[in-house]
């Protein structure tokens, strides 16, 4: 059965949401998921470590050979992805029994459940595929399950905020359409490897370069790179806990592979870089979003949109570093590329710390927070570790990507990015101080208020530990992250 | 000629306020569209188009309306600078975008020279079905088929998240 | 509106007559769907919308006690379960996840034709259900509201 | 001027006034009729692509030699679905925030969200 292993990878959670659907029984639908979700992440450590071993994996549907049939293609870059989203949903699942039941409906939870899945497996989709029309039908898939799970946050403004994001993610996944269509026009194929070995000859046309703007425009919004990111902060404040935590680990990860596949496997490093200069719009894109994201997060009182504006933040980060790719040998790409992963395990943990925040004092407001670092010791802790890893201090993981992205800024011996670098680390470190000293140094309004729950509090502590694990032994994630930057240079996988 | 009526009634559903009027004008669309899709050959596209454009949608659409207080928008100030600005601009990079196209119905364009030819030439010693894009939809390409099917399930059971009360009794007994 | 509807004796009457019918043609065009246009999805679209036709015409809670929601919930999941179903199928022949060859391993093309249909049936079903489960929330919405 | 680019420079009218309506639009439901517009003009481009001249549906017929592209059509075929899909989730959200929110005009929700932060 292991040929069958990247196939098994998005099949096996798609298939447990129709069979969550039938079930119902909460208990079983507890089990099936959290099954699921391990052999997952079992399945994705196995192809990553194969794929270093013995290079790229290819698996063709239905047995019709690419291009005629739709290919999975796992390679260093994709195997790297698809063990982050799995990870987080392997952390993430334990800890929904017990938040769901304080913020959905009884009646609803196995659905919510199935939808879970659908969104998983459309990430998962997503990130394994070597069919870039495949690419869309996952997309969808994981869209549409996200406008839902958003949804069903606590409150009107949830709706509201759902239906913002299904308007910008239609836009941003019909310009994909378009930018698929006309290079499917201009090259003849679907297949992502195929299409990379024949756009050469038609590099030169205004339809490419339509096609890369569509495509790239497409995939920052999804991505909700400053200017389009206004659907992100409703989104992620307004959803329930579990699904916030889950989103803003995974997702906007996804959407940087993506674009991170668009730019450097299907038009390749030349075309984006020196044809069309997407380094030069990227880099101010990029400090813009790291500066105004970071400012607005210093003002905010709600702690969840707090962390949704420095999501944007850190968003601006990876950009920063992609865009450096063209000047630096494999650094900038390096540092974005491991910033994927130190990001979702710090800004997951951070979320599920707020999520126990609200399981015990129902809010995440400011000024409900007061005094619950003494109420709340151990999910305070850890949200002051997130916090740290956010700044970049060092010693956490969080300091090791910071590390890298500053390595780039030097090596192109821009002296005033690094100094910028670190001077957005100081607004970081402005914003999670404003909820430290609310929760440490205020007195509490409720001394009686009890810690949340260990089923809850676990998970959140093994993405803190990783993240401080990870700081010190950088190798597995460095590693990994850096064949990946240099499979997408075009060196070995 | 139906391209013409096509782009009538999108700019009436632009110029119309009555929300009614704009969702029937829209299934005509998706009709009008359906019937542009035969004469472009896509039979298969055209009957879902008529089914879903002017059938399923609009029924949905109608349902929704059914439950507003009010189905006029409001008017509003017609001419927004930033907006107008994006698809002025979207559609500039389509057209500059169009300008390398192969005429359209080029027998020669590189969209019927790669992949496509196996389909026609061969899929009916491969799959023995005379409809082409049954054999691509359901075998070549039956894994978007059936991502396709769970996009559906999807929205059903998204559907049922948002809108779905609990059916009391069978519910209570189950908790 | 729909009481009306309700109380119409030559509707009532002509939808009778009628719905059969649109459950012949979308099975015709589920099955016929190798040689001329149509297949699985749009005999789901078909199907679903003789179902609705009688939900508008005899009304909702006479369709839900024909068609009972949490069973159509269920055919829904059964649907996507059918095609996954037909891929695992072709794994434990030792193909590829939806190779149809592997199911007949005297003729792949009797393979292929058994797959198509299978997972043309899945798809028709799970539409079906999809759609006549939307309608059905839809419409009760209003209804309870 | 290459007249056989006509149809496609249409379409391209017709895209952006379905995006035109989707994005100036205050009413939710208008928004979605503008989606809708956009997304079946995007199918029209694919299947434009696909026409091939003295070609015919791609059904395997006795005589017929040309045959149109059956792959963009089974593509759209997808894509199809992928928008009524949507249409359908994004009416429940309408008929959610009409119910909590009493209106489905834009400018009026925002109103009401900066009352209750």
């Amino acid at each position: 059965m292991t040929e069958h292993l990247p196939v098994l990878q998005v099949i096996l959670p798609l298939l447990s949401a129709p069979l969550c659907v039938v079930i119902r029984h909460r208990g079983a639908i507890r089990l099936l998921t959290l099954a699921v979700s391990w052999v997952s992440l079992a399945i994705s450590g196995t192809l990553l470590a194969h794929v270093h071993q013995h290079g790229p994996i290819s698996y063709e549907l239905g047995g019709w050979a690419p291009p005629w049939g739709i290919e999975y293609r796992v390679d260093a870059l994709n195997a790297y992805i698809l063990l982050i989203v799995n990870m987080i949903a392997a952390i993430v699942l334990p800890y929904a029994p017990k938040s769901l039941a304080r913020e959905v409906p009884r009646h609803k939870q196995h659905l919510f459940m199935a939808t879970f899945m659908l969104c998983l497996s459309g990430l998962l989709g997503i990130a394994i595929t070597g069919d870039i029309f495949n690419i869309f039908v996952f997309l969808e898939i994981s869209s549409l399950s996200s406008y839902v799970l958003i949804s069903m946050g606590q409150g009107r403004r949830a709706l509201t905020a759902a239906y913002q994001y299904l308007i910008m993610g239609t836009i941003g996944g019909t310009f994909f359409l378009i930018g698929i269509g006309l290079l499917y026009m201009m090259t003849g194929t679907l297949n992502i490897a195929d299409m990379a070995s024949r756009i050469d000859e038609v590099m030169a046309t205004r339809t490419v370069m339509a096609a890369f703007a569509f495509l790239t425009v497409g995939v920052c919004i999804k991505l909700a790179l400053f200017p389009l990111h206004a659907w992100l902060p409703n989104a992620y404040t307004f959803a329930p806990s579990m699904i916030t935590a889950f989103l803003a680990a995974t997702a906007t990860k996804v959407s940087f592979y993506l674009l991170l596949r668009i730019l450097f496997t299907v038009f390749g490093l030349h075309y984006a870089f020196s044809t069309m200069h997407i380094g030069r719009v990227l880099l101010p894109i990029a400090l813009l979003a790291i500066f105004i994201a970071s400012t607005v997060a210093i003002y905010q009182t709600n702690v969840k949109r707090l962390l949704a504006y420095s999501s944007l933040a850190q968003v601006g980060y990876m950009v920063l570093g992609l865009s450096l790719a063209h000047v630096t040998d494999g650094a900038g790409l390096t540092a974005a590329i491991l910033h994927l992963f130190n990001h979702a395990l710090m800004k997951g943990g951070l979320f599920l710390a707020l999520g126990c925040v609200f399981f015990s004092i129902g809010s995440v407001h400011l000024k409900d927070m007061r005094g619950i670092g003494r109420t709340m010791p151990w999910t305070m802790a850890a949200f002051v570790i997130g916090g740290l890893n956010l700044i970049g201090v060092p010693f956490t993981c969080g300091f090791i990507s910071k590390w890298y992205l500053l390595l780039a800024a030097l090596e192109v011996d821009a002296l005033w990015l690094a100094a910028l670098i670190l001077i957005s680390s100081l607004l970081a470190a402005i914003y999670i101080w404003k909820v430290i000293e609310v929760a440490y140094f205020q007195e509490p309004d409720d001394p009686t208020r009890r810690e949340a729950p260990l089923g809850m509090l676990l998970p959140v502590w093994i993405m803190m530990l990783a993240s401080i694990v990870f700081g010190f032994y950088t190798r597995l994630p460095l590693g990994a992250a850096q064949r990946a930057a240099e499979f997408l240079l075009g060196g070995p996988a | 000629m139906l391209l013409t009526l096509l782009a009538a009634t999108a700019i009436a559903i632009i110029l119309l306020h009555d929300l009614f009027a704009s969702a029937m004008l829209s299934g005509i669309f998706s009709l009008l569209s359906a019937a542009l899709f035969v004469v472009m050959d896509a039979v298969d596209v055209a009957f879902t188009e008529a089914a879903v454009g002017a059938g399923i949608s609009t029924v949905l659409m109608l349902g929704t309306l059914a439950l507003m207080t009010s189905t006029r928008e409001k008017a509003v100030r017609s001419f927004h600078p930033l907006p107008c600005l994006v698809v002025l601009l979207t559609g500039a990079v389509l057209v500059y975008g169009t300008l390398d196209m192969p005429r359209y119905g080029d027998p020669t364009a590189v969209v019927h020279q790669h992949v496509a030819p196996r389909y026609i030439e061969e899929s009916y010693q491969e799959i023995g079905v005379p409809n082409m894009v049954t054999s691509v939809l359901a075998s070549y390409r039956g894994y978007d088929t059936f991502g396709e099917t769970c996009v559906v399930f999807t929205a059903a059971i998204g559907v049922l998240l948002l809108l779905g009360r609990p059916r009391n009794h069978e519910e209570e007994e189950e908790l | 509106m729909k009481q009306t509807m309700q109380r119409d004796l030559i509707l009532r009457v002509v939808s009778k007559v009628l719905i059969p019918y649109i459950f012949l043609f979308a099975l015709y065009v589920q099955f016929h769907g190798d040689y001329g246009p149509g297949g699985g999805f749009q005999a789901g679209v078909i199907f679903a919308s003789g179902i609705i036709l009688y939900a508008l015409v005899f009304g909702l809670r006479r369709a839900q006690a024909t068609f009972n929601p949490r069973w159509v919930e269920i055919f829904c999941a059964l649907g996507v379960l059918l095609f996954g179903g037909v891929g695992i199928w072709s794994l434990f022949q030792h193909g590829n996840f939806l190779d149809y060859n592997v199911l007949n391993h005297h003729d792949p093309k009797h393979g292929q034709h058994l797959g198509i249909l299978l997972i043309e049936l899945g798809v028709g079903i799970a539409v079906t259900a999809a759609m006549v489960s939307i309608f059905f929330t839809f419409t009760g919405r209003g209804r309870s509201a | 001027m290459n007249p056989g680019l006509y149809n496609y420079w249409v379409v391209v009218i017709l895209m952006m006034t379905g995006f035109y309506t989707l994005i100036t639009r205050g009413n939710l439901i208008k928004k979605l009729i503008g989606l809708t517009v956009f997304q079946v003009s995007v199918f029209m481009l694919y299947i434009t692509m696909g026409k091939v001249d003295g070609g015919t549906a791609p059904i395997l017929t006795e005589g017929v030699e040309v045959y149109s592209n059956p792959l963009p059509h089974v593509l759209i075929l997808t894509a199809i679905v992928v928008g009524v899909a949507t249409l359908a989730v994004g009416l429940a959200l309408v008929i959610r925030i009409h119910e909590a929110y009493g209106t489905v005009e834009d400018d009026e929700i925002q109103r009401l969200n900066e009352d209750t932060p």
